[in-house]
C-alpha cells in the first residue's frame, strides 16, 4: 500500500488549468522531489494534497484511505504534515510555544482548561525533544519573529515534524537560506526516520540530488517525467520546459 | 539569553507566575475598603465600573487571543439582563437563580450567534455580529409583553440569597466585586490552559493551526460562548443594579463601547480591559459635567489610543516600566 | 522584550515573567490612581446637611441628543419661576443642580442615583421620556424623595399612586382622550390612526382610540411606524387608499416633522384633515414642519395663544428673560417648579419629604395653561385645548379653538 | 385606488428606497473591496452631505449648484481624513483602519450635533421633480422616479467603469491581488485614496439625494450606517452586483413589511438577513465585481 497516491487529480482556477490529471503514488518512507518552472503548479499541488483546496476532478489518497474532501486539519490528523514556503510560524510567540501547540495536537491535549498548560510533563519532554530535532534547543525561550530567516525556516520544519507526520510535504525548505543554512538543513531532513515519506517542492538541485531519489517534473499543471535523477536529466521533455523559459540545465538549479 | 530563559522556566517563582492574579487580588482588597471609608455614591461608582469592567473582559477575552473582534457583544449583555430582570420580578430574586438563568440564556444566544457568525473571519465576522445583535436588540423592543418595550423592564427587586441576606448597596457592591474577581480568574485559567494556548494560535495564525490539525471554528466557538455567558452574568448584576433593564442596554452603540474600554486599556491582557472600562467611564462621567461634547472627545481619545498606544493602558504602562527598569 | 510580550499574560516562560511583577506593582498603583481620580473628580458635589444650606433640587433632563431642545425649554421655564422668586424660598437659596439623561433610560437613570447619592438632592424633577421617569421611580421609592414630573406622560406614572411622585404634564390619555369626542361631535365619524409603535404612542393612540369609540365613532385602520421611522410614504399610501374621513396621528419630535411635511407633500392634507395629538405640532417642530403643519388640529392643555392674564406675564417675561418663545415644554417646567416652590413656602423651606407630599397635595393654582389643581394620583387636572396651527404674527402658531374644561385622567 | 396601484406604489416606493441604499452600498462595497476596510463612518458621510445640501440649497438658491459643491465638499473632506487618518496606517493591521473610522464617525456625530442641533431637518425637491406625476393611475411623487433613474445610470456607469476602463482593471486587479498592483508600478497609495474619496463622495452624493426623502438629523448616520451594513452582508462584501441586487431586496422588503406586515416591519429586514446568512454565509454574491 502506497503511503500517498493522486489519481487523475486537477484543479481549474477559472478556465485556468492550475494541475491536470495528475496522477502518482508515493511509497512509505520514498523520498520524492517535485520541481518543474515557476508556475507549474508545484503549491498548488500542495495545498490540494494538504486540502486547503478541493481538488475539481480525481481522488486523494493517504494511507490507501480516500481523503479527497478532507479539510486540512482532518488531513492532519489523517497523518499528513507540510511545511509552507512563506514562513508560516505563531511570530508573537516563544519558539518553544510554537512546538508546543503541534505537540498539543498529536498528544490530543486540547479542550482542557482547568490547569495550566506548564502542568503536562509529557507535552514539556515532547516539545523539547523536537526543538532539539531541529536544533533550535537554545532558542526556545525568542520569540519567532526574532529569528533568524535561517532559523525561522528550522522552526517551520520544527512545528511540521512536532504532528508526528506520516507523510511530509516540505514547500520548498531551503528557499532564501546561505549555503551554510541549506548544509545545516539538509543535514537535518537525512536524519528524519527512514519510515517518513517525504515529498518535497526545491529549486536547489544539489538539495533534490542530496535528497530525493526520485523526481516528478510538472509543467503547466501536467506531470512531464517521472522517474530517478538520471532518468529525468535526460528526458527531452523536461529540457524542453526548462529551454522554454529561456534557460539551460542551470535553470533546473535556478 | 538563552541560558536565562532556560533556567528560567524550570525555576520561576510563585510570585513570577502569578504576578497578574495578585494584582488583581491587591486591587479588590484595595476596592473592598471603598464601602467602609468612601460614600455610597462611590460604591455606586464603583459597582458600575466593575459590572462593566466584566464585561469588557468578556469582549477583552474574544479579541485579544483567538481574535474575534465582535460588535455584537451587548446582545449577550442584555439578554442577561432581561433574563434576570423578568425572572427576579415574576418568579423569584434569589441571586444565585436569577445569575444561573441569566448566564443559561446567554450562553444558548451565544451558540446561535456563535454557530452563525462563525461561518465568517474577520471583518464578515465582525458585521454579522453586529447585524445579528441588532436582530436582537430590535426583538427586545417588540416583545413587549416580556421586556416592556422602549420603557424597559422597570421594578426590578434587589436580589437576596435564600432567605438568609437581601442585598443593599454595600453587600451587592461586595457580590460584584466577588464574581469580578471571579471572571478574571476563569479567563485567565483558561488562557494558561491548553485550550488557551490553542486560542492563542488560532488567533495568530489560523491557517498555520488548521495545517496542523485543528479545527478551529469549534474551539472559536467555545470561546465565543464562554465570553458571551460571562457578558450575559455581568448584563444580569447590571439589571439588579440598575433596577430596570431597556433595548438601550443591547443596542450595538453598548457594544461599541465595550469595544473602546478593550482597546483603551489594552487588547491581548486580561486587566487592560477591565483598567480600561475604569477609565472609560470614568472619562466620560468626568466630562460630562463639563461638556456637552464628551462623543467627540471619547471619539478623539479613542483615535489617539488606536494612533499611538495600540496596547492600551496595560501597554503604555508596560513600556514605561521597561524604560524604568532600563 | 518588546512591547508584544504582554500579549501574553501569565506566560509561564521565565525571562518574561521574572520581570512581570513589577509590571504588576505599576498595574495596582494605576488602579489606585483611577480609585483617587475617581473620588477626587466626585468629591466635589457632595455637601453635608445643615440649616443654611441651600435646598438642593437635582433636575434630570436630556441635553443632548435628540431631545436636548426640550430639556433647555423645560429647564429655562424652571429657573423664570425661581428668578421671578429671587432664587431664595422661605429664607432659603435654591441651587438647581442639572444632569444630562441623553435619550437613554440607562444614562437617565444614572443621572438621578447620581444626584441623590453624590448631590444628596432633596428634591427631583424632570425626565422627558417615561422610560426614564419608570426607573427613576423605583430609585426615589426607597431613598424617599419628592419626584416631580415636568414631561413624562406615561399613563401608569401616576396612576400606581406612588405618594412621592408628581406631574405638572398630563397622562398620555388626558392628551388625547379628549380629541375621539370632540371629532365625534364636530361630524367626523370614521377615523384612521397612526402612532409610532413605541410606549407613548400606543397609549396616545390608545386613549383617542377609546374616546373616538366612546362616542361613537368608527375606527377605519392603524397604523403604528417604527419610532425613528424617516420614510411614511408607505403609510401615507394605505391612509389614501382607506380614505377615512380624518387621520388622527401622535408623532413628536423628528418623527413628527418628517410626518406632518410627508402628509403635506403627498397632498394629502386636502382630503383627509390631519388631526392629532397636540405635541406633534409644538414648538420644537413647528419650524421645521413649516406651511405642512398650517391647518392641524391638535389637542393639548396649552397654547401659546391662551388669553389669560397669566400666560400673557408669562410669554412676556420668558421672552424678555431667554429672547425667545416660550413652548409647551417652558410651561411644563414653570410649572413644575411653581409646585415644588409653593410647596417648600408651605412647609417654611422644611425639606423633609412627608411634608412636602402633604404640602404639594393642596396646592392649587392659575397656571398660564389655566387652572390647575391635582388628582388623588398627582396628576393634574387641567383643559385640554383644542389648536388649530394657523399663520399668524408672520410665524405659525397655535390657535385654540375649543376647550374642553377640568380633564382628569380615570386613574388605574 | 385599486389594491393593484397601491401595490405598485408601495413597489416603487421600495425600488427608491433600494436604489438609495445601492448608492451607499457601491462606495463602501468599493472601499472593502479595493482596501480591505469596512468604513464605519459612512453613515458620518451621508450624514455630512446631507446637512451641507440642506444649507446649501438654502444659501445657493440653486438645487443642482448645491449638490455639486455639497459633493465636492464631502470628497474634499474625504481626502482630509484619507490623508491624516488612513494613510499612515497603510501598514498597520486593518482592523486599525477600521477603528480609526468608528472613531471618526464618534467624532462626525458629535460635531453634526453641535453644528447642526437635534431637530430634523428636511430640504425641498428641485423645483423641476416637485410634482407627483401619475402613471397608469398610481400617483407617485416625481422625485422617487428620479431617485431609481439615478441609481440605474450610477450602477451602469459603476459597471462601465470597473469593467471597460484601464483605471477599472487596476483597480479590479487591486481587489484580487494587491501587491501585483503596486509590483506592475502603480502608485498604490494613489489609487487607496482615489477609491476612498470616491466612496465617499458617493456616501455624500446618496445623503444629498436622499434628504428630500429622508430628511436628516443627528443619528440617522448610525441607522443608515446599519442597513447598509445589512445590505453589504447580504449581498456579499467587495460584490457590486450583489450590492445592487441586496440593496433593491432590502428596500423593497423593508416598503412592503411596513405596508403589509406593520407589526413586524421592524424585525424584518433583519429576519430576510439571518436567512440568506443561514443559506449563503458569504452573502447571496460573493466577492467579485459585477
Amino acid at each position: 500500500m502506497s503511503a500517498l497516491a493522486l489519481e487523475g487529480v486537477s484543479k481549474y482556477f477559472g478556465a485556468l488549468p492550475a494541475t491536470q490529471d495528475v496522477s502518482f503514488s508515493v511509497e512509505v518512507g520514498e523520498r520524492i522531489a517535485l520541481v518543474g518552472p515557476n508556475g507549474a503548479g508545484k503549491t498548488t499541488l500542495f495545498n490540494l494534497i494538504s486540502g486547503e483546496i478541493m481538488p475539481d476532478k480525481g481522488v486523494i489518497r493517504l494511507g490507501g484511505q480516500d481523503v479527497t474532501q478532507y479539510s486540512p486539519d482532518r488531513m492532519s490528523e489523517s497523518g499528513l504534515g507540510r511545511t509552507f514556503q512563506k514562513n508560516s510560524l505563531f511570530m508573537e510567540s516563544t519558539v518553544y510555544e510554537n512546538v508546543r501547540l503541534a505537540v498539543q495536537r498529536r498528544l490530543g491535549i486540547r479542550l482542557k482548561v482547568f490547569k495550566s498548560v506548564d502542568r503536562y510533563p509529557e507535552l514539556r519532554r515532547e516539545t523539547e525533544e523536537v526543538l532539539n530535532r531541529v536544533h533550535l534547543t537554545s532558542r526556545s525561550e525568542m520569540k519567532a519573529k526574532n529569528l533568524s530567516y535561517g532559523e525561522q525556516r528550522q522552526l517551520e520544519l520544527g512545528i511540521a515534524l512536532a504532528t508526528s507526520p506520516k507523510v511530509l510535504l516540505l514547500d520548498e525548505p531551503t528557499a532564501g537560506m546561505s549555503a551554510k543554512e541549506t548544509g545545516e538543513m539538509v543535514t537535518m531532513l537525512k536524519a528524519l526516520p527512514e519510515d517518513l515519506t517525504l515529498l518535497i517542492v526545491e529549486h536547489d538541485m544539489d538539495v533534490v540530488m542530496a535528497l530525493a531519489r526520485r523526481i516528478i517534473v510538472l509543467n503547466f499543471g501536467e506531470v512531464i517525467a517521472d522517474g530517478d535523477p538520471e532518468e529525468v536529466r535526460r528526458n527531452k521533455e523536461v529540457l524542453a520546459a526548462y529551454l522554454g523559459v529561456g534557460a539551460d540545465e542551470e535553470a533546473l538549479g535556478a | 539569553m538563552a541560558t536565562q530563559a532556560e533556567s528560567g522556566r524550570k525555576t520561576q517563582s510563585f510570585v513570577s507566575v502569578h504576578a497578574g492574579t495578585i494584582a488583581v487580588l491587591a486591587g479588590a482588597l484595595l476596592l473592598a475598603i471603598v464601602p467602609l471609608v468612601g460614600s455610597r455614591y462611590y460604591v455606586s461608582v464603583f459597582t458600575q465600573i466593575l459590572i462593566l469592567s466584566i464585561f469588557a473582559l468578556s469582549l477583552g477575552f474574544l479579541m485579544g487571543f483567538p481574535k474575534l473582534i465582535s460588535l455584537g457583544h451587548a446582545a449577550f449583555f442584555g439578554v442577561g439582563a432581561y433574563a434576570a430582570g423578568i425572572f427576579a420580578t415574576r418568579v423569584d430574586p434569589n441571586v444565585v437563580l436569577t445569575l444561573g438563568v441569566a448566564l443559561a440564556l446567554s450562553l444558548l444566544l451565544a451558540l446561535v450567534i456563535g454557530v452563525l457568525s462563525l461561518r465568517s473571519t474577520g471583518i464578515y465576522f465582525l458585521m454579522i455580529t453586529l447585524a445579528l445583535a441588532q436582530l436582537v436588540y430590535v426583538a427586545s423592543q417588540q416583545w413587549e409583553s416580556l421586556t416592556g418595550g422602549t420603557n424597559g423592564l422597570v421594578g426590578i427587586p434587589r436580589p437576596e440569597l435564600f432567605g438568609l441576606l437581601r442585598f443593599d448597596r454595600t453587600t451587592f457592591f461586595y457580590l460584584v466585586l466577588l464574581l469580578a474577581v471571579l471572571s478574571y480568574l476563569l479567563f485567565r485559567t483558561l488562557v494558561r490552559s491548553p485550550f488557551g494556548r490553542i486560542l492563542i494560535g488560532i488567533g495568530s495564525n489560523e491557517q498555520r493551526m488548521r495545517a496542523i490539525g485543528y479545527s478551529p471554528r469549534s474551539y472559536k466557538l467555545t470561546a465565543f460562548v464562554v465570553a458571551g455567558a460571562v457578558a450575559g452574568l455581568s448584563g444580569a448584576l447590571w439589571a439588579h443594579f440598575n433596577g430596570i433593564v431597556t433595548p438601550e442596554d443591547l443596542h450595538w452603540s453598548h457594544s461599541a463601547e465595550a469595544l473602546i474600554m478593550v482597546i483603551a486599556g489594552g487588547a491581548g491582557t486580561l486587566i487592560g480591559p477591565m483598567l480600561g472600562a475604569a477609565l472609560i467611564w470614568l472619562l466620560e462621567s468626568a466630562l460630562q459635567s463639563y461638556t456637552d461634547r464628551s462623543t467627540m472627545i471619547t471619539g478623539i481619545v479613542f483615535i489617539l489610543f488606536v494612533f499611538f498606544a495600540r496596547n492600551g493602558i496595560a501597554g503604555i504602562a508596560q513600556s514605561a516600566w521597561e524604560r524604568v527598569r532600563r | 522584550m518588546g512591547k508584544g510580550d504582554i500579549l501574553v499574560p501569565g506566560t509561564a516562560n521565565g525571562a518574561s515573567t521574572l520581570r512581570r511583577f513589577p509590571f504588576a506593582v505599576a498595574m495596582i498603583l494605576l488602579v489606585a490612581f483611577l480609585l483617587l481620580v475617581g473620588c477626587g473628580g466626585g468629591g466635589g458635589g457632595g455637601g453635608q446637611g445643615g440649616g443654611e444650606d441651600p435646598i438642593r433640587i437635582g433636575v434630570i433632563l436630556p441635553y443632548s441628543g435628540v431631545y436636548a431642545q426640550l430639556g433647555q425649554d423645560i429647564t429655562d421655564g424652571m429657573n423664570l419661576y425661581f428668578e421671578e422668586q429671587g432664587m431664595e424660598i422661605a429664607g432659603r437659596s435654591v441651587e438647581l443642580i442639572q444632569e444630562d439623561t441623553e435619550a437613554n433610560p440607562q444614562v437617565g437613570v444614572e443621572a438621578a442615583r447620581t444626584l441623590i447619592e453624590r448631590d444628596e438632592v432633596e428634591i427631583i424633577t424632570g425626565t422627558v421620556s417615561s422610560a426614564v421617569a419608570y426607573g427613576v421611580i423605583d430609585l426615589i421609592s426607597q431613598d424617599q424623595i419628592p419626584f416631580v414630573i415636568s414631561n413624562a406622560t406615561g399613563n401608569d406614572v401616576t396612576r400606581r399612586g406612588i405618594p412621592y411622585v408628581f406631574r405638572t404634564s398630563a397622562s398620555s390619555w388626558q392628551v388625547s382622550y379628549p380629541m375621539g369626542g370632540w371629532l365625534v361631535d364636530n361630524g367626523v365619524q370614521n377615523v384612521y390612526v397612526s402612532a409610532p409603535d413605541y410606549a407613548a404612542g400606543q397609549e396616545q393612540a390608545g386613549g383617542f382610540k377609546e374616546g373616538l369609540a366612546a362616542a361613537g365613532g368608527n375606527l377605519v385602520d392603524e397604523a403604528y411606524p417604527p419610532l425613528g421611522n424617516s420614510d411614511y410614504s408607505t403609510y401615507l399610501t394605505n391612509i389614501s387608499q382607506a380614505s377615512p374621513q380624518a387621520e388622527w396621528s401622535f408623532y413628536a419630535g423628528t418623527d413628527a416633522v418628517s410626518f406632518v411635511r410627508q402628509y403635506a407633500e403627498a397632498g394629502l392634507k386636502e382630503s383627509v384633515p390631519l388631526y392629532g395629538s397636540g405635541y406633534m405640532v409644538e414648538a420644537d417642530t413647528i419650524e421645521g414642519q413649516g406651511d405642512a403643519a398650517v391647518g392641524i388640529r391638535t389637542g393639548l392643555f396649552y397654547a401659546s395663544g391662551l388669553d389669560n392674564p397669566e400666560n400673557t406675564a408669562f410669554i412676556e417675561n420668558f421672552q424678555s428673560q431667554f429672547d425667545r418663545d416660550p413652548s409647551t415644554y417652558a410651561v411644563q417646567g414653570y410649572d413644575a417648579a411653581w409646585l415644588i416652590g409653593e410647596a417648600l413656602k408651605a412647609t417654611e423651606g422644611d425639606t423633609d419629604p412627608d411634608a412636602l407630599v402633604e404640602a404639594m397635595e393642596g396646592v392649587e393654582f392659575q397656571s398660564p395653561r389655566g387652572p390647575l389643581s391635582l388628582d388623588e394620583n398627582h396628576n393634574p387636572i387641567q383643559n385640554i385645548y383644542i389648536r388649530e396651527a394657523r399663520e399668524q404674527n408672520g410665524r405659525i402658531e397655535n390657535v385654540v379653538i375649543d376647550t374642553i374644561e377640568n380633564v382628569q385622567d380615570p386613574g388605574a | 385606488m385599486s389594491e393593484i396601484q397601491t401595490l405598485a406604489t408601495h413597489m416603487l416606493n421600495g425600488l427608491a428606497y433600494g436604489f438609495l441604499l445601492f448608492i451607499l452600498a457601491a462606495g463602501l462595497s468599493l472601499i472593502f473591496g479595493m482596501m480591505d476596510v469596512i468604513n464605519l463612518s459612512h453613515g458620518s458621510f451621508y450624514l455630512v452631505g446631507g446637512f451641507l445640501g440642506v444649507g446649501l440649497v438654502d444659501d445657493l438658491g440653486n438645487w443642482w449648484l448645491a449638490l455639486a459643491v455639497s459633493v465636492g465638499i464631502v470628497a474634499v473632506l474625504g481626502l482630509i481624513a484619507e490623508i491624516s487618518l488612513l494613510r499612515p496606517m497603510y501598514n498597520r493591521d486593518h482592523l486599525d483602519q477600521i477603528l480609526l473610522t468608528f472613531g471618526l464617525a464618534l467624532i462626525i456625530e458629535d460635531a453634526s450635533e453641535w453644528l447642526f442641533g437635534t431637530t430634523i431637518q428636511s430640504m425641498s425637491y428641485p423645483r423641476l421633480f416637485s410634482e407627483t406625476v401619475e402613471v397608469f393611475g398610481v400617483v407617485i411623487p416625481s422625485y422617487r422616479l428620479i431617485v431609481i433613474f439615478v441609481g440605474l445610470l450610477l450602477a451602469g456607469a459603476l459597471y462601465l467603469l470597473l469593467e471597460r476602463t484601464r483605471i477599472g482593471s487596476i483597480i479590479r486587479a487591486g481587489v484580487s491581488d494587491r501587491e501585483m498592483v503596486s509590483a506592475l508600478g502603480f502608485n498604490i497609495t494613489a489609487i487607496f485614496g482615489g477609491v476612498f474619496v470616491c466612496g465617499l463622495a458617493l456616501a455624500g452624493f446618496a445623503g444629498f439625494i436622499g434628504t428630500p426623502i429622508l430628511g436628516v438629523y443627528s443619528g440617522l448616520d448610525f441607522e443608515i450606517l446599519i442597513l447598509t451594513l445589512i445590505v453589504v452582508v447580504v449581498g456579499g462584501l467587495g460584490s457590486l452586483t450583489g450590492a445592487l441586487w441586496a440593496s433593491l431586496l432590502i428596500g423593497l422588503t423593508q416598503i412592503l413589511g411596513q405596508a403589509y406586515f406593520p407589526s413586524f416591519a421592524s424585525l424584518i429586514i433583519y429576519l430576510v438577513m439571518a436567512v440568506v446568512l443561514l443559506v449563503r454565509p458569504q452573502g447571496l454574491f460573493q466577492r467579485r465585481y459585477a
